[in-house]
Parts: structure tokens; C-alpha cells; sequence
């Protein structure tokens, strides 16, 4: 996928996205203060309006970073900063890269998660976006191709999505819940989940 | 909602807009964006740079700690959230006088991760940037996870003598050596009586029923180590007390500030009811109050309850505390 | 009922107790009733002295206004009632230096009453006394009637103006006449949005329904001249504004100092946005703001509200608000 | 009435007296801030407790400012005040006096009630305590004896108290209430008139 499809890809994707927004904010509400569907709404709102003022023959890198910059900004929280960083780390595994191939898209998120889960202070299990981004990385890396990499990206981060729900919340405003947290399903996670199918479902995924 | 309020969604910039108003000979935008505000002298060419900020609703915290000797600016975000991360980095960009800048605030995962995007563009701009985090609320965490606790009133002291570092020309290391040095020190624990109503949504902030209190509170209403029936000042004050002095071994002999915070609703009086078994009880063991302070320092918008923090104090601690600051919210004269 | 105390009988004195073991160095007992507070270096010989006092739950009022620049000491009455006769005659022989005593409080039955009985007990001591009474809130009585009306928040500018008149060396009848003259100039109106908490019998101070409003509260939650459902900040300040622009005949070139008062509940921010609008509607009439003052200055426990205070400025009362001034609770610099 | 009984009638009204400090407290908290009885209770039992302690041969007036000290300062409050400045008041028409008679009491009361209404700024049919003292005070100086006088003082009380009902309070607290005053009895007043009554019950008016 050259920058002209990945933008399309990329803005197709969070217009699939958003329509996530009341579940994730009622996740949130749940298990923290409720503004994720509001991060969302906002955040994929100005990515693709950043990606639309981007010059012609802007590389994948830069792409990625316009997403990082727009996301992180749109409002200010736990997620649009870990998300930002994610990609801003992502970004870094595409020097001198012009065509998203499986392999690289695997690259970027396993990067990416690993950024999350450093500046996060997180490991899987802690019931975070971490615990579903990590088992998507590897799916992806494993996948054969674009379609089946995918496939099998969804379906290990919805694995994991439903895990957190018996796990405790060890980070972020959810491990203020302690014990009570325990049953609820971690929002981060669940936007990962929605991303991928989103992704899956606005655009031609052997395309990759 | 009991509020003097226009629309929730112009609150915070609105009350921004009535500082700036009342004090435009101490603080000043630095740009366009609203939600940061900095020293009106900034930046000081070779000094360094301190940069707080977090969620509104905690007034005088954190805008109110920008001024001579004490923060040079600050970013801010909505009530109980973060500022973005390009937020905090023209703060950065605001302040640096070409001495480098320290990250000063509340361990809180959504301004951490925001400040450290922060300081990864500012590094890109070869503005050097350090960070302390302000981990003073012993409730949060037990002491052998200390580096995790949350930042709360307690950040009050760090603000003070990072400032007065830096106003005495300290460099970076040293400003952070001694912000560090201070939040090592600290340590501070709340009590909730009543939650806050949120102003963007009219809900509460937690749930407490009448006649209950919850010890260990959070600035924002997170939950503490005990819930039960609301004791007696001096038996509140004992708990607070004692869990502080464990946590930072004092001894006989030893001195401290102390700060007795007010959340926002309980009454000054009450505060000072408070004060006076905090120096009683601590007196009894022998340990010298070398500075206090009875107010509001750290609320969360019109939550009832108190906070009790305590700084051990040696003569570099105390002679920071004691150097002159001043911001529209804060005068040590 | 959510407060932080112990026996509500003992809840003033625990209060005073905490008060001078927080700030030795500025206040004192002059005698062993623990209810009268004067500055730590009353009597000061020749100088005029000042004493005020009321009841209790209005901190920083009234005991917060004792100190340098401001009086002299405070007889200190059970929450929302009166000190005795007796108390407000012995701080006045505490705080007498020679040069005379003004009485300077709140126009409230109980207080006038018991400070007259001691200015009788003055004269036969040869003690020389004068009483000037804050009576500035608009909303009690009507302009004709303006000698009746209660004094609130606004009082503050009279304190610091007779303060700084007395620490000047001027004599009794000029610094009742400077007190005089601010009051004579002083409008406050406020708002209230929730009761207080009496601590003795856990009453609530009134009744309001939530979602409504009382304009012109007192601050002992004395009914007003509007009660209705809650407004935006806007309309609440145009209200107040417009009210006081009217008593004290503000017109274009006017200049006034501001005091937007927080009744105890009301967070801060909220008092800033209020400012805001102060300043807009001020400035649009083309009166200038010449001097500022935002927080809580005058309490009623943990009420939710607040009110306004302008003070019309001349060249003489700005001066006297700018002098120096210095207690634990207020501090001009 | 000399010095050794007038001190023990004024002993004996005062316990009489706090018998109704129920009563007061009630009327005080429906129009005030419901300290009219603690007021009444602590104050009945400071100056019982100061004439105890008078130095054997005090005159009258001296009696009457001791009980005004005392007053003053049990319970500070509007009443308090009010009632001390008016024994102080009282106590100046007693100068040279031994021997307390109608004529005497009549002008005490009097000059008290000048005083209250002096200093409180008030009126008749402002509701207030000076409703009740007036008309006392002139049956008092009508009174042909002791005993006919005091009981036309307490019939004129009493009438004035009920009168007061039907009033809106102009002073103190109780005119915070404003319209919502009207209907509520003056508790001030009232105070004044179970006085009168206890002063009966307690001793032998004909002693005047
Ligand atoms: N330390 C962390 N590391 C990784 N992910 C985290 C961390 N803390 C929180 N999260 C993720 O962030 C999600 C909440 O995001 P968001 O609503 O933006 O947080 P907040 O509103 O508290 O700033 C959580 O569901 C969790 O998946
Ligand atoms: N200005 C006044 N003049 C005369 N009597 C007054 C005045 N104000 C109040 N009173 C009387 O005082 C009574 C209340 O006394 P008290 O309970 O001591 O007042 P507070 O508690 O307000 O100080 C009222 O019932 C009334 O009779
Ligand atoms: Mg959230
Ligand atoms: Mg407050
Ligand atoms: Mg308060
Ligand atoms: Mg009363």
C-alpha cells in the first residue's frame, strides 16, 4: 500500500471507528471518567483532516507522524498521548519505506505496542490497550497475508478484549476501582479491537 | 448542579480569561492557546525553566504555583484531565530561558504520558528537559512502591524549593536534584466527605453516603484504604498523622512542615481544628513543626475533606521553603 | 452532617487553639480568655488601635484581618453569634495604646450591641472609643436606609483602609473617619446556592431546593430579594453588577476596587469566571478596575455562593488598600 | 425591699424562670437561631452564682449592676446585651436607694426599657422584647400596692405577647424572616413576661 491508499485506508477506517464511540465511552464511564468516546470522535476527526491537508508525496513516515500529532491533540488523554507515541515509535520502523506491506504494518504495531507498554510502565495483563495490541503484533507478523494476518489480528485482540473482563485494572484511572474493577471490560483495549475490524471492514485488507 | 457557571464547555477557559484579568502583571499567555499560562516575565535568560500542569479544577493548584520563585508556567486541561502534550511542549518552548526545563507535577498516567511526549519534541528542539513527579499520597501505594504513588497537596513543597532553586540560579540537575530530594520527603493523606459534581456532565465525582468518609482519598475521588463512619477531628487527625509518620520514620528530634489542605468545601475553621491536633500530636513525639501552612492548596472543585502532608525538613529543605515567592495565589514573604 | 470536628461545644476554641499554634509570631491571647486575639505586639503605644469581632464560621472574617496594617484584635463570638460585652472590652484594654480604640464590625444586632456595653465599660476606664460599622450589603435595606444595612464581605476594605490609617499614625477620629468614608463607598451583594452545617445542633442555616438560587443572601443565609431557579454566571454577576453600579452611582471615568468573595463551598474557578464577567460588564461602562481582589474572604461555613463588592476609588482609599499589610490570612505586599 | 431579700426574690424568680427555657428555645428557633433558652438557663444561673458572691452590704443598685455583669457575659447575644444595658440603666434610678418599693421597681423597669429601646433602636410593634417592657412598665407605675401592680405588669405583658403574634418583626434575626415572621410570637417578649411571672411565683409582692 503506496501513501495515496494508505491515507484513504487510514481515513476510511476511523469513519468505520467512530461509530464505536457511545460503547467505548460507556466502558470508560465504567471503568474510568467516560471521555474515551470523546477521544475517538475527536481524535479520528482531526486525523483525517490532517491527512488531508498533507502535501503530495508525503512518505508512510510522515503520514504516520501526521496521525500521532493530530491524534495526540485532539483530547488530551491517557490514550490520544500513548496512542500519539505509539505511532510516533511506529513511524520510526518506516524510514525509507514507500510500500506498507504486511511484514511492515506488523513491524509498526509491534513497535508501537512495545512504545506503549514502556512509557505505559505496562505488561499484558495489566488490563490495558497493551494486553490487546501485543496478540494483534504477533498475529499480524505470523499472518501469510494482508487478509489472513488481519483475520487473525481480530480475532486475538477480541480474545484478549474479552479477557480483560476478569482481570484486575493495574493501570490508569481503572486500578483506582481496585477490586471493583474486576468484571468490567478495559476500554483501551476494546478501541484496539474496534480499530482492526474497522480497518478490515473499510478497505480491501489484501491490499497490504 | 449548585454552579456559577456558563456553558460546562467554556468553564475552563472562561476561568482562565478571569485570571489573566486579575492578574495581567503576574501571568500571561504566551501564544494563542488559552490553556497555557506563564510568568509574565518569561522566559528568564539563564535560569531554569520549571513547567507544571494537570487537569483543572484543583485551584490554586497548578496555575496558582506559577510565579516569582515558584513554577514558570503551566499547561492545563479540562476538569481532571490532562493538557496535550504540544501543550505542554510550548509551555516548554514559553519558558526556556537556554538554562533547560524541568517537568514538574502530579504522577497521573494521562499528564505523564503527555509531558513525556513533551519532552521527546522539545528534544527535538534541543531544549533539555527533566522530570520529577510529584508522589507524595502514601495511600496510593505502600512505601516499597513508593515511585508509583499519586502526586497530590504535597507537590506544594516541591513547587516551592524547585522554584527557589531555580530563582537562585541553580542548573537543571540541581533544580530536579532538589524537587527530587523534596518529593522523597513528603508525604501526604486525605480524607473525603463529599464528592464533587463534575461540570461537564452535572454526575458525581464518587459515591459517599451521608455521614460516611473514605481515608486515603485522591484529588479526584479515588478510593483510599478505609471507609466508615465519620469520626471526630482528633481521631481523623491521628490516623492521617500516624500513617505519616510511619511512612517517613520520623524520630524524636526530627522537624517538618506541614501542610493541612483544604478540599475545597470543608471550612477554614475546621482546617485549623485539624492543625492544632497535627501539632499536638507531633509534639508529643518529640518532632519540631519548623513551618506550616492551613488552607487551600489542592482541591477538587466543592469536594468536603482535608489532607495532611508532611515534608521533613533539614536546614537546605527549610531555607527553600523560607525563600520569597510570589504568584497571584502563593506569597512567602 | 459532614464535618470535620470533635464536641461542636468545643469547636471555636479548638479552632482558636489551632489558629495560635499555627502563627505565634503574629497572634496572641492577651489575657486567658481564649475567645480574644490580638496582634503579637498589641499594644502598640500612640498608635490608634482597632478592634472588630462577631461570630465564628466566617473565616478569614473576622479573626483573619487582624495583623499589621489591620486591627488590632477580635473578640470572638459562638458560631454566628456575638462575642460578650466583657470580651470586646478586654480586647480593647489589650490593644489600647493611648491614642483611642475604634470599633470597627459588622452592622448586626447582637455585635452592636455587645460592642456598645464595652465602649461604656471603655469610658470608665478613660479608654477613648468610636465605632464605625460595616454596613455595605445592598440587598438588607434600601439606599435610603443604607445606616441599616448588615455589613458582609466589603468590610474588608474598611479594615485595610483603617488599618493602614492607624499604622500611618493618624489619630481616632481620622481613622474613623477614613473607615467612614470607605464604608460610606462600599456595595456587596451575593448569592447563595446551599445552606451551612451548624455545628452545634446540625441544623442546616436555611432552606433552599436544589437548582435555586437566593440573590442577596446574607452570610448568615438571610433571605434576599430574588429567589428563583439557578442562572448562568453571567446573569448572576450582571445582577450583582448591575445592582451595585446603581447604588453607588458608578458612572464612565469611575474607578473601583473589586472583591469577588467565594462563600465557602464555591470553588475558586468559579470565582474567576464570575470576575470575568465583573470586568467585562465594568469595563464596558467605561469604569476601570483599579484594584482586585478574588478568594473567600468572608465565609459562612460551607455554603455554596458568593458575592460581589465594589469600593469607588479616589486617589486616598487606593492608597490606603495599597499599603502594606500583613496576617496570617491576608497579606498586601 | 432591701438588699438581703431582694437578692433572694431575684434568686428565686431566676430559678422560676428557666422552668420555661423550653419555651423560649422554641419560639427562638422558629424566629431566631433558637439560643434564647440557653441564653435564659446560663445566664438565670451566672447571676444567681455572682449574687452569691456580693460582699455582704450591697446596696440595690449594686445588686442590679452584678446582675448585669453577670447576664452579659453566660451567653453573649442580642438578649444578653440588651437586658444588661438595661439593668445598667436601671440600676442609675436606684442611686441612694435601700429600700426597693413600687414606685421604685416601676421606674427601675422603666428606664431599663428606655434603655433597650434606645440602644436596640426600636419601638413598640417593632416585636421585640420592648413590646412586653412598656406596657409592664406603666402598670407597674400605676400599680395603687406591690401585689395589684405586679399582676396588672403581667396581664399587660402577656397581652403584648400575644399581640406580637399578629406583628412583623423589624429587629434582630427574627426580621430576616420578613412577612414569614408574621404569626411566629416574639420570643424576646415573651422572656419578659414569664419573668414578670416567675417574680410573682417565686416571693411576696406585697414586699415591695
Ligand atoms: N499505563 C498505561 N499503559 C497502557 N495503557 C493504559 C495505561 N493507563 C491506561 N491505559 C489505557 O487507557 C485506557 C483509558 O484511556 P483514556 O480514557 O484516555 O484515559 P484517561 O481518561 O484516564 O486519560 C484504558 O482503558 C487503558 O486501556
Ligand atoms: N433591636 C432590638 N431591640 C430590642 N429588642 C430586640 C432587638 N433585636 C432583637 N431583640 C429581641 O431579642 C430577642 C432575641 O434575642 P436573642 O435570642 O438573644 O437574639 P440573637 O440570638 O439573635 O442574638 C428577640 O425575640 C427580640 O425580642
Ligand atoms: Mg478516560
Ligand atoms: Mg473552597
Ligand atoms: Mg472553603
Ligand atoms: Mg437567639
Amino acid at each position: 500500500m503506496h501513501s495515496t491508499e494508505l491515507i484513504e485506508q487510514i481515513q476510511r477506517s476511523l469513519k468505520e471507528v467512530v461509530k464505536h464511540a457511545d460503547e467505548l465511552r460507556d466502558l470508560d464511564q465504567a471503568l474510568g471518567d467516560g471521555d474515551l468516546g470523546i477521544t475517538i470522535t475527536l481524535g479520528a476527526g482531526a486525523v483525517i483532516e490532517a491527512l488531508e491537508e498533507l502535501p503530495d508525496g508525503a512518505t508512510p513516515a510522515e503520514i504516520a507522524r501526521a496521525c500521532a500529532k493530530a491524534f495526540a491533540n485532539a483530547n488530551p488523554s491517557t490514550m490520544a498521548a500513548l496512542v500519539a507515541g505509539g505511532l510516533l515509535a511506529g513511524s520510526k520502523t518506516w524510514k525509507d519505506l514507500d510500500d506498507v506491506d504486511i511484514a511492515a504494518a506488523a513491524r509498526f504495531v509491534k513497535a508501537a505496542g512495545d512504545n506503549i507498554a514502556q512509557r505505559g510502565k505496562t505488561q499484558i495483563g495489566d488490563k490495558t490497550i497493551v494486553d490487546a495490541i501485543m496478540p494483534a503484533a504477533e498475529a499480524l507478523d505470523a499472518g501469510e497475508d494482508g487478509a489472513s494476518g488481519l483475520d487473525a489480528a481480530i480475532a486475538a485482540a477480541e480474545k484478549a478484549v474479552v479477557d480483560t473482563r476478569s482481570l484486575r485494572s493495574r493501570r490508569g484511572r481503572a486500578a483506582w476501582l481496585q477490586e471493583r474493577s474486576i468484571g468490567l471490560q478495559d476500554p483501551g483495549a476494546t478501541a484496539m479491537w474496534r480499530f482492526l475490524e474497522s480497518w478490515r471492514t473499510a478497505g480491501v485488507p489484501a491490499r497490504f | 448542579m449548585k454552579k456559577i457557571i456558563n456553558k460546562p464547555e467554556d468553564f475552563v477557559n472562561e476561568m482562565i480569561e478571569g485570571i489573566i484579568l486579575a492578574h495581567p502583571d503576574k501571568l500571561k499567555n504566551p501564544g494563542d492557546d488559552p490553556r497555557i499560562l506563564v510568568r509574565a516575565d518569561a522566559p528568564v535568560a539563564g535560569k531554569v525553566g520549571i513547567v507544571t500542569g494537570g487537569g483543572s479544577g484543583h485551584l490554586p493548584l497548578f496555575k496558582g504555583y506559577v510565579g516569582q520563585g515558584l513554577c514558570s508556567g503551566v499547561a492545563i486541561g479540562n476538569v481532571f484531565s490532562s493538557p496535550s502534550s504540544q501543550q505542554c511542549f510550548e509551555a516548554t518552548k514559553a519558558v526556556d530561558g537556554g538554562a533547560g526545563v524541568l517537568y514538574l507535577y502530579g504522577n497521573y498516567g494521562g499528564d505523564v504520558f503527555n509531558f513525556d511526549l513533551a519532552a521527546d519534541l522539545a528534544e527535538l528542539e534541543d531544549i533539555e528537559t527533566m522530570t520529577v513527579l510529584g508522589r507524595d499520597d502514601v495511600a496510593s501505594q505502600p512505601k516499597e512502591n513508593r515511585q508509583e504513588r499519586r502526586g497530590v497537596a504535597g507537590t506544594l513543597f516541591a513547587y516551592k524549593a524547585a522554584g527557589a532553586a531555580a530563582e537562585r540560579g541553580d542548573t537543571l540537575e540541581e533544580v530536579a536534584a532538589a524537587a527530587e530530594d523534596i518529593v522523597e520527603n513528603t508525604a501526604t493523606m486525605g480524607i473525603g466527605l463529599s464528592p464533587t459534581i463534575l461540570p461537564t456532565t452535572g454526575a458525581l465525582s464518587f459515591d459517599l453516603p451521608d455521614g460516611e468518609m473514605e481515608i486515603g482519598i485522591g484529588i479526584h475521588g479515588e478510593p483510599g484504604i478505609h471507609r466508615g463512619p465519620l469520626e471526630t477531628a482528633d481521631a481523623i487527625t491521628d490516623r492521617l498523622v500516624d500513617a505519616l509518620v510511619a511512612d517517613l520514620e520520623l524520630a524524636d528530634g526530627d522537624s517538618v512542615a506541614v501542610l493541612v489542605n483544604g478540599m475545597g468545601a470543608t471550612p477554614l475553621e475546621e482546617l485549623y481544628v485539624m492543625y492544632r491536633r497535627v501539632h499536638q500530636s507531633l509534639t508529643s513525639r518529640g518532632v519540631s513543626i519548623g513551618k506550616n501552612y492551613v488552607g487551600e492548596y489542592a482541591t477538587s472543585l466543592e469536594m468536603a475533606g482535608a489532607s495532611i502532608s508532611l515534608l521533613k525538613l533539614n536546614d537546605d529543605r527549610l531555607a527553600l521553603l523560607e525563600a520569597p515567592a510570589s504568584s497571584p495565589f502563593f506569597q512567602e514573604v
